[in-house]
């Protein structure tokens, strides 16, 4: 059976610029709030208006008390949309969807690993590793340092990027591989684009405990639809990432669309 | 007095004009955390086949305006598992329950029908014959008066209750499959199913979806299927469910007010999945705002001169 | 280096691919206000007859979801007005005109093709078949392969010069027709003209256009052409010409990509008048960005496996 | 040859809600304000959007130095959109289009007869009067007093309401005929919902000079579509309101749109 999900009108609390291109909206959701964990998701969209005409995935970000954060890069016609409403305004969220990342526990050290928006997954992470006692570290990549969030109050975040203008010039796979240098011992979460995810399966996930939070298209978020598919590396069948994910183990899935 | 909702399909009576539509409601248990699914007229289940099918490689679905693409490719735990294992779940939530049905030749479509026809709880079956004949090189069943009246035929000899063919829009005159349906028995059509369509991603030049081309639905085809509807209405005695496009309880009215029934509701689940409660609740008010006793009133109410209805009088 | 930019249709060649679609730009001189029409690689003109006429009742046109329904009736001034006091108007602006021209019967046809052949300054002619054909009893000469064939060889006996035919969206394989065009001396086709729609006003429970039905065109269409202009260009070798909810100059390239040849753009130079401007704009900095040197480099540079495409594989 | 109009890109000034769902917005225009007429109007469409799909038409209200003002019932997608706009917001006006009303002298009287949105003319119209030195008199109909509007600085307005809440009790047509008591020597200008227009040609176009602003669907403003005829009352030809219209005088037309 499903968990829980809300169908919920929330009220925008405020929008911040984050980074370059990439918001931080808080809302006012106490049902969902309550009931998320790390890694689910909440479908957007907007009431009197099918313009865009399907609701949106976006990872919670955070929660805390009544209210959901969610982190995105303005690129199309939902975010933008998002990143332009004033406080008070309504939105509906569907969730919290999908299956999270496994539970934390003390006895375990996780590494994140993310990029662009999958950064939305630092802040609910942190806040959930420092209730379980967990210990945490964060690597997190971008193009170049404009593109960086920086997080109020998290620890131990490792940067990557492309352009070397902040931390580590390289990928951030190349360096969560030098930072656990062959130490199988933690676990990997990860969130970010495809080709990321499919080279941290390939290099580090055959070793390593590593579990993926994969982006695919999706019309429902809920079941309902069969739109996202995600190749199940066993039988050549198909999870369905809305309902089976978004978050899986690395080695129960393949990539096959060209990432 | 509160205005009379009821409609009927053949012999099947639904508590409302409203039902989801094939292939966006899941199996109908996934609606139920959004409302309770007894509350509408008919739940159609995702097509079903005779073995499970996990459907066509991602991306399957795509957005564009005022619809979405989708080429979802059948994807289903096919018929017995749903008998097993779904219909059960069905039951115990009081919804009524409409089996949709896909095959890729005739006599899986009589099979199928046949399976169907032990369950009291499946209440009709629809036929979806958007899909490609295997026998005649992949041309759409719907798009073949000859092999719609086989298919018809056979699942009739098999299934007693009602049976509701869905067709498709692709096609040049839609009433002759409708009429074709009627001759051989059939207790109601669908119109319609999703119209082909493409999209492409202009940086990579790659197609949206991985079919390359896959079915419209959602508010960009309603005037379409409106039309469409409104020609069979006025083409068949039997019973028309609407299926395009549907995204508010007005799109509902319109469609009867054009000539249908029932209403099939699909991609607006998405976005809404509580979808049917204020549509429920907004064409009540109608009915009763507008002095109407029932939805038999309002249906093919068009106030219009049919010789003001050239063929095609356009441009 | 600056992309070349101009395409050829038979012998006559755009400076390029964007064109006027028929009935939305006037006879041309109403946009010259708006941008020097010379610009632009055609101006197609209103649907001209060999009578004026006076068109539908209205209303005659009405809004839906990302698109609008018309039904003009052909409104217009009659070829002989056209040559007498339009043209010249064209010709002083530079335009490089299309006349495109509709009739009720086959010999029509003929008669408006051979009074345009005798003006030089009319480029092509376009021959709209979304006519209804009185001798057979008002169906579309569109959705009938044998009159478009007859109609096309007729206008291709008398005119030299370039003949685009227009086809109808509203069959069941548009590629049929393409073909039929093709096998009878036409040098380009247009895919595709409106798609019969309509839409219902619930409180006064009247057709929202007075002919009930009309034509749909705007970015509701988009995809649907685009999968109709994709197969046409895989199944003639005569150059295709895109119409159909092209808003924006990303449209105009996916044409080319899905492998149209030029692009009319209809509905949208009812809200932005100026648009060929920015999308000639548009189109040449995407392929200077993306290294192609010309249109015909990016033309049905679509990046696909056909396998992939079954005959319709959907749902 | 057309009037002369511009696409002009224009920014709200300001938004009033001046009677229950009527709005004013005022907006930089200057190309338009310099050129336009009364009775002429723009076509209003939105940069980057497509909902609504056509541009709108509205009489130009006011027209003053850079600015003009539209006066609107928030009904539908492009009002309500409309009235939402912040100033600094940008529109696309295109315009001024169609042809006005007659140009007015000081030797006649002017009668002016609106009901609902059609009460966007009272502004211009006084303008253009007290420049040309006529006199002039307004009717404004409505169903209730609280949706009348009231303008500043205009005399000479003569309201009716249907329910008698607000000047005369009864529609617009039976006040004009009780105020010009058979009197033919003036000109009638009427701009209002279709049956206000049909009563006024019936009954009041025969004898005095009347000119009608009509109001049909549009979908392009300017002569492109051929959406907007306006039957010819001579030869049963059309007009097309957009360019031969939206003024006419009471006895060229005859109405066929059911009202
Ligand atoms: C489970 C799940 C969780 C997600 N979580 C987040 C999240 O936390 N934050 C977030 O920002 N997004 C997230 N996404 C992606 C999100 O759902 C949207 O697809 C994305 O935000 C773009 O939406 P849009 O409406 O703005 O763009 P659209 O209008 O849908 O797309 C506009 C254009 O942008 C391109 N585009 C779409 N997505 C991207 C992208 N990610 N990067 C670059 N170009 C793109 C499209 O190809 C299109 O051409 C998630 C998706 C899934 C499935
Ligand atoms: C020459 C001309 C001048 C005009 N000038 C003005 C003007 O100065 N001020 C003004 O407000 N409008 C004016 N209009 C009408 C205007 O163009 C719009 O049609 C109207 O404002 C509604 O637009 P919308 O987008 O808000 O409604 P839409 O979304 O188009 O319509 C929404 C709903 O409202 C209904 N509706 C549409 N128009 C009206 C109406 N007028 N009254 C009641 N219901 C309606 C429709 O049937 C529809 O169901 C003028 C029209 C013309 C042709
Ligand atoms: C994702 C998706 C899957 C669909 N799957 C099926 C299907 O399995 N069988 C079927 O008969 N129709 C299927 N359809 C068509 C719908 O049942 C419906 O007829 C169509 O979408 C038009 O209605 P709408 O605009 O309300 O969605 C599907 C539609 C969508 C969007
Ligand atoms: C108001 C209007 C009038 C039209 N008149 C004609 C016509 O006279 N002849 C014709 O061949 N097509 C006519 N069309 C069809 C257009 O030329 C074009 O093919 C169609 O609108 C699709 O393109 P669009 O979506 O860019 O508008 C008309 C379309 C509209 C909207
Ligand atoms: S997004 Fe619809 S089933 Fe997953
Ligand atoms: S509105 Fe288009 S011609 Fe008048």
């Amino acid at each position: 059976m499903p968990t829980t999900s809300f169908l919920e009108t929330v009220t925008v609390i405020e929008t911040r610029e984050v980074a370059k291109g990439t918001f931080v909206t808080k809302v006012k959701a106490p049902s969902i709030a309550r009931n998320v964990k790390a890694g689910q998701f909440v479908m957007v969209s907007f009431p009197e208006s099918t313009d865009p005409l399907l609701p949106r995935a976006f990872s919670v970000c955070d929660a805390f008390e009544d209210s959901v954060s969610l982190l995105y890069v303005a690129v199309g016609k939902g975010t933008r949309r998002i990143s332009k409403l004033l406080p008070g305004d309504p939105m509906v969220f569907n969730g919290p969807l999908g299956k999270g990342f496994p539970n934390m526990s003390g006895q375990k050290t996780f590494h994140v690993v993310v990029g662009g928006s999958g950064a939305a997954l630092i802040p609910i992470l942190d806040r959930t590793a420092k209730s379980r006692g967990a210990s945490i570290n964060f690597y997190y990549g971008a193009r170049t340092g404009s593109q960086l969030v920086k997080f109020d109050g998290v620890e131990n975040v490792n940067h990557a990027t492309d352009d070397g203008s902040e931390g580590f010039h390289g990928n951030v796979v190349e360096l969560l591989k030098k930072k656990i240098d062959g130490d199988s011992s933690g676990v990997v979460f990860a969130c970010g684009p495809t080709p990321m995810l499919v080279a941290l399966q390939r290099e580090v996930g055959v070793s390593v405990e590593t579990y993926l939070s994969v982006e695919t298209p999706m019309a429902c978020g809920m079941g309902l639809c069969q739109g996202c598919p995600v190749r199940n590396a066993g039988d050549g069948d198909y999870y369905l990432a809305c309902k089976d994910g978004p978050v899986f183990r690395s080695t129960e899935i393949s990539f096959e669309m060209k990432p | 007095m509160k205005p009379e909702l009821s409609v009927k399909l053949g012999k099947v009576e639904l508590k409302n004009p409203l039902m989801t539509a094939s292939g966006t409601c899941g199996y109908g248990e996934e609606l139920s955390g959004y409302f309770d699914v007894g509350m509408i007229g008919a739940i159609v289940t995702k097509s079903l086949t005779l073995k499970p099918k996990i459907g066509n490689e991602p991306p399957r679905v795509a957005e564009v305006s005022s619809g979405m693409l989708n080429s979802i490719g059948l994807a289903n735990i096919g018929v017995r598992r749903f008998i097993e294992e779904k219909l059960p779940l069905l039951e115990k939530l009081n919804a009524l329950v409409i089996a949709n049905i896909a095959a890729k030749r005739a006599e899986d479509y009589a099979e199928l029908a046949e399976l169907l026809a032990g369950k009291e709880s499946v209440r009709a079956v629809e036929l979806n014959l958007s899909c490609p004949n295997v026998k005649e090189g992949g041309m759409e069943f719907g798009t073949d008066v000859k092999a719609l009246s086989t298919i018809v035929k056979m699942v009739r000899k098999v299934f007693g209750r009602t049976i509701i063919v869905k067709l498709t829009p692709n096609v040049t005159r839609i009433s002759d499959f409708a009429r074709a349906a009627e001759a051989e028995g059939a207790d109601a059509v669908t119109v319609a199913n999703t119209y082909v369509g493409m999209a492409i991603d202009i940086y990579t030049r790659r197609p949206k979806l991985h079919t390359v081309r896959g079915g419209l639905s959602g508010p960009a085809i309603r005037p379409l299927t409106m039309a469409k509807v409104f020609e069979v209405s006025k083409s068949v005695q039997i019973p028309v469910v609407a299926s395009g496009g549907v995204f508010a309880w007005q799109d509902v009215v319109e469609y009867i007010i054009a000539g249908a029934t029932a209403v099939e509701i699909g991609t607006v689940l998405f976005a809404k999945p509580d979808a049917p409660v204020e549509m429920v609740k907004g064409i009540s008010e109608y009915l009763a705002d507008s002095h109407f006793g029932s939805i038999a009133e309002l249906r093919g109410s068009l106030d219009v001169n049919l010789q003001n209805v050239p063929h095609m009088n356009r441009g």
